[in-house]
């Protein structure tokens, strides 16, 4: 009998693991403790590990970002929740002017293995700033790397892949999806490769990109054009975001010379715009038609009353695929 | 008491010896028995007094009718205030029309006060793109999400109102939890460097979400910390509306003296859950807790009694409240279900005074033409 | 007699002018006052002005960029200036979730006229974290405009431009260009429009897209080309970098078929990826090569001793103009 | 002396109303006249109080030659510290090996007298990439230029000390100026709330750049902010190495006793301009102030006075020891000077433990193959 999980399940069981097997992995967070988490991802590891390896903080993200610097260079491995994307902005410094750069400075000298994860994007009707990606601000900064999940199966080999890494991760978790839908998960350890997409559906025609959320919408498009257009979908998860799996997204555009990214953050400056340049670089005699963007639009993600409108949405990839498809 | 020792012979001397942080320690004008234990200073009328209790009512129905309005799908995930009437209300009731009021979410109770319309509070709450506008004439800010960074804003708007020799205060409302972040730090700094009329209105609730203040700080108060930056500060029952209004009136004679910023924490408590997806039970021992605050030291309660003693308020007149509260929140409640809804459009709308390019081309992405439109009519 | 000034001379005419001319400008900073800042770009003006128009902050950019959003709210019009820009990250919070969506969240009804100056890039043999190019970070943020001028004509004229703006403006002063070279500039207020970009010089071989101090690189790359291959570039500074000047950047590429993108910012989601985009979108079919990207490369800046072989050189650009030119 | 009224009948208790910030009521233990004033309590020994002088005189030299290089053009702009060499080396000095140093970038007296080598900070200020790297053994972290930022690292490497029972505290040096960001709050908070053994150790040495402190708050101290945390603060005479030594061994210990964080405020002064790049005569009166200063309170010149007195110092002991750190600072130019130079190809390492494709792609367009390579040799 396979053992299904929601993504949140497989989350907690990663840090549940990891927790076991590495007695240098620490938690910390606001309200992760007790509480489990806003969104219950620490549920009973408190009870499990104690409050010394599953640590409430006072809330403070710099504070909390800062210190977990100061715990990775000295011995630790910190899992750092934050409580959502856009309260990551007090320990922005910290990110890029620190973790990023520690083992840059020391020649290699110290280094700072740690794992900030944060609930990201919107669609669950959240109060303002609850929605925001802004992957784009991590994925400019040479030092970090950048990881969204977009199932159960990914979310827990990434995240065990982020937590045995040297290096610092981003590690963003489509809120959407925490509860969105269950996926056979192995019980034991195991990882998915960070810098790795994945083709979860092969095709010859067009290649969709996409990540975290964005990922089903993409399926969908893909599903429904098939079946009303008969045009063949290669769907790409990029799943880590920086550095971006070239290879993959080169593959596919050389053999079906066409291509859409489909991604929630503003369209300006948006990963769309670097995946579009590397098929710039590498693959634009081979294309057949510009490459499209499905994005969030340029402006702030609106209250939840109209956010399912600043989304990306099945009609609106379809309308891009065919739009590149008749080019 | 606060006491530091300083010698000459052990080089520590700011360590605190003792510091008074009972309940009996706060000050306090109306007990929660409802007796007068302090002075009003000839300060506080009948009329005031009444109107207190009346907001306290209203705003503690609107609270309740808010989280049925959420479990039914009406309203988003909202964030309840009730135990905090006293706190908001008196602190709101304190204000004038020109000064500058920054709520949190949890806030809405002094936003009403203040002026703004309970149909906006529910439009806000419905994740209406309108929600966050202020009267005319009025200054409420937006709710402020993220943590502590209003009270910086609320540094500025002060400032501004001193340059321009307006007589007005900015109050920012912020939580126990919200001590925690550096903007706290940079806002009270900030405020003593350049003496603005800032009140930085600390709502001690005992939790930041699930996390008691032991855990947040190994300081006992919030008070304290105006010493580190050589303002006035106060600790104060915040379940004791006079208590909250005096200090709130003698903290802006003293900024619109020129006197600078106060920082006062207003000891109270919410009885529910931090907001409607929240399970405090998870955390604390909710029903207890909840308890000992509601029966020991209730700001409606207490303030009925001491107005019922007055014979100021009765039966009759309760009956009456209640039943013109209800009707003024039903109204506003239609008001708000019966608002135009947020057209995606709207989303396009105030990103800057002119709309850039990108807006008004990815509008028409999104407002897709007819598919009709190549046919004649 | 025609006046010259260095740039940093000319941003210090247009905040003394604008100090003169309206009485809502005020300036804030660290060390601005009687020290007239670390580059002297405000020097004299407390002098001037007085202490309550330019007023020397405490060392805290949340609560200097955050209590500019109240001054701005409440009829002043703050001009702030970030000592570098990497020290903006503090501030960060307040930028991108206030500043950026005080009109958006009040449905116009409060917004924030404010200008923050930051001397920005590499060059000056500046310790770390003195040299960034980060513009993307600020390019990303719908609700924000983003200005960097590569002349001192430009300066003033964006400068006052800027400080007569509605909206939030991230005004990014290249730290290599502020005394290098002398320009004339008018005695009077005049205004470079925010939004637009300046074709510095034509040409119908290929189109070169620069700004801030790249924009010399990219003119000397131009102007030995066609000294020695006797190609015809086009070199547009951008001057504007959010909202992007989509007309001119189109309307150059269609005519030259070919472009080289120049920034120090790091490669990957740096603005060139935009432009490419931009170009993708709407002028694909005109292109005869793929546009070529020559930035920083995707590691931080690194200490100064090297930092001259992070920056785009006069050199590369030139290979990157031939690759393109012999696609 | 510090007070604080706390009354019933005024809502406001926590104003101050006086505090004595002399110099007078620094924490003193040897006086600018040389003279004991204070109780070396059985700890200082003469060797080590001959190593402080020297310790003061080598950094002293160091700082100066530094200067004088940066003139030259063989250095970058450098920050110099003359006149802080006793609160660096007395604080350094009483460190131990396994101890975590949180430098600025004008902390380099500590780091030296701490262990680092004085090639590797020459090496630092030419802009060389491996100018930050520790000894090994020691943890000599690379100076921190974004302001108190490092303040929140040595809470977490401490944090870790104690969770692994390691005996080692963690030290933050930072300035008055820094004093003010939201890092100083949140480490000072966080500190207190873990209880880490973190000594905060602030240069209050007036100025940040051009501002002086009574522009940066309207505190008048920054050890009284320790009370906002409940840790213990101290405001110290940082131009008296026995003072600040003794001050250090105390707050060790208690951080090795798991009484958590202390915050030490020493009083100094940088003569000399902010960095290279800096002209303090814009801001201050820099000859008086730095006369005054350099004369009154001079902290290798009381040391010297009392070394002498005791008859542990004098004039052939003085020149010798001029001449044997001249000797070694110039040995650490010529090692640094001698040092291969950063190649372009190391800005390409240690981004992360494995190069990224970007990173190996782009150092092939920096490192072009040479035009020659088709051709066969
Ligand atoms: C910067 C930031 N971090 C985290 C959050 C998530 N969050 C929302 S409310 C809250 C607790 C706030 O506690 P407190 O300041 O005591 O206010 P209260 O909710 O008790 O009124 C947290 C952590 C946030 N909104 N902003
Ligand atoms: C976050 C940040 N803001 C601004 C600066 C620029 N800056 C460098 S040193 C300095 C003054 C620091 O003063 P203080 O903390 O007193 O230390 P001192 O230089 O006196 O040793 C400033 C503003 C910086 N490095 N980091
Ligand atoms: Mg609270
Ligand atoms: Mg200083």
């Amino acid at each position: 009998m396979k053992r299904k999980l929601t993504m949140i399940q497989a989350i907690t069981e990663a840090m549940d693991q990891k927790l076991a097997d590495d007695s240098r992995i620490m938690l910390l967070g606001e309200d992760i403790g007790v509480n489990g988490g806003v969104f219950r991802a620490t549920e009973d590891l408190i009870h499990k590990y104690g409050p010394d390896r599953v640590v409430d903080t006072p809330l403070a993200e710099a504070g909390i970002i800062g210190s977990a610097i100061g715990l990775a260079m000295n011995g630790k491995i910190p899992v750092v929740e934050i409580q959502f994307l856009a309260f990551i902005y007090p320990g922005f410094e910290q990110i890029v002017s620190h973790a990023a750069r520690m083992r840059y400075r020391t020649r290699g000298q110290y280094h700072v293995p740690m794992v900030i994860r944060t609930p990201y994007g919107a669609g669950i009707r959240g109060p303002e700033l609850h929605s925001e990606s802004v992957e784009t601000f991590f994925a400019h900064v040479p030092g970090l790397k950048v990881v969204a999940p977009s199932t159960p199966y990914d979310a827990k080999g990434l995240l065990i892949a982020a937590m045995e890494d040297p290096d610092p991760i981003i590690f963003l978790e489509p809120t959407k999806l925490y509860r969105a839908f269950k996926q056979e998960v192995p019980e034991e350890m195991y990882r998915v490769p960070i810098g790795k997409a994945k083709v979860v559906q092969e095709g010859s025609d067009i290649s969709i990109f996409a990540w975290g959320a964005m990922l089903r919408v993409a399926e969908d498009a893909a599903k429904q054009i098939e079946r009303e257009n008969g045009l063949s979908c290669e769907v790409i998860d990029l799943r880590t975001l920086y550095p971006l799996d070239r290879d993959t997204i080169i593959a596919s555009v050389k053999k079906t010379g066409r291509a859409v990214v489909v991604h929630e953050a503003h369209k300006t400056a948006g990963l769309g715009a670097e995946i579009i340049s590397i098929i710039n670089d590498e693959a634009l005699i081979y294309m057949k038609a510009p490459v499209k963007r499905i994005t969030g639009f340029d402006v702030p993600v609106p209250q939840f009353s109209i956010e399912d409108d600043y989304l990306p949405t099945a009609e609106r990839v379809k309308d891009g695929i065919m739009e590149t498809a008749t080019f | 008491m606060i006491r530091f020792t300083l010698t000459k012979d052990t080089t520590v001397f700011f360590i605190e010896k003792e510091r008074d942080v009972s309940m009996s320690s706060l000050y306090q004008v109306l007990s929660p028995a409802g007796e007068l234990v302090g002075d009003l200073k000839g300060q506080l009328d009948e009329v005031t007094m009444i109107k207190m209790y009346e907001n306290m009512v209203l705003v503690r129905q609107f609270d309740r009718k808010s989280i049925n309005l959420q479990r039914q799908g009406r309203m988003g995930t909202y964030a309840p205030f009730e135990g905090q009437e006293a706190s908001q209300v008196g602190s709101a009731m304190a204000l004038t029309p020109g000064d500058w009021l920054f709520p949190t979410y949890r806030d809405h109770a002094a936003a009403i006060v203040h002026g703004q319309s309970m149909a906006r509070v529910f439009l806000y709450w419905m994740g209406h793109m309108e929600g966050s506008i202020s009267p005319k004439h009025l200054n409420i800010m937006p709710p402020c999400v993220p943590i502590a960074t209003q009270m910086v804003h609320a540094v500025g708007t002060a400032w501004a109102s001193k340059l321009q020799n307006e007589k007005h205060v900015s109050i920012a409302y912020f939580g126990d939890g919200a001590s925690s972040e550096g903007d706290f730090h940079e806002a009270l700094n900030f405020a003593g460097v350049f003496q603005t009329p800032t009140i930085f209105f600390c709502q001690n609730n005992g939790f930041a979400i699930s996390i008691p203040f032991s855990q947040q700080s190994a300081s006992k108060t919030i008070a304290q910390r105006s010493a580190a930056y050589d303002i006035p500060g106060v600790r104060i029952d915040g379940n004791d509306i006079f208590a909250v209004w005096l200090t709130m009136k003698e903290a802006m004679q003293r900024a619109l003296d020129g006197k600078g910023p106060t920082l006062i924490e207003a000891v109270t408590f919410r009885y529910g859950a931090h907001t409607t997806a929240d399970d405090p039970k998870k955390y604390r021992d909710q029903e207890s807790l909840s308890e000992e605050w509601r029966k020991e030291r209730d700001p409606l309660q207490r303030l009925r009694v001491f107005l019922e003693n007055q014979g100021l308020w009765n039966e009759t007149k309760e009956a009456e409240l209640n039943a013109r509260v209800n009707e003024q929140i039903d109204a506003a409640l239609v008001d708000a279900e019966s608002y135009p809804k947020s057209k995606p459009e709207d989303m396009f709308k105030h990103v800057y005074a002119e709309p850039s390019w990108m807006a008004t081309e990815q509008e028409s992405e999104l407002v897709k033409p007819s598919k009709q439109e190549g046919i004649p009519a």
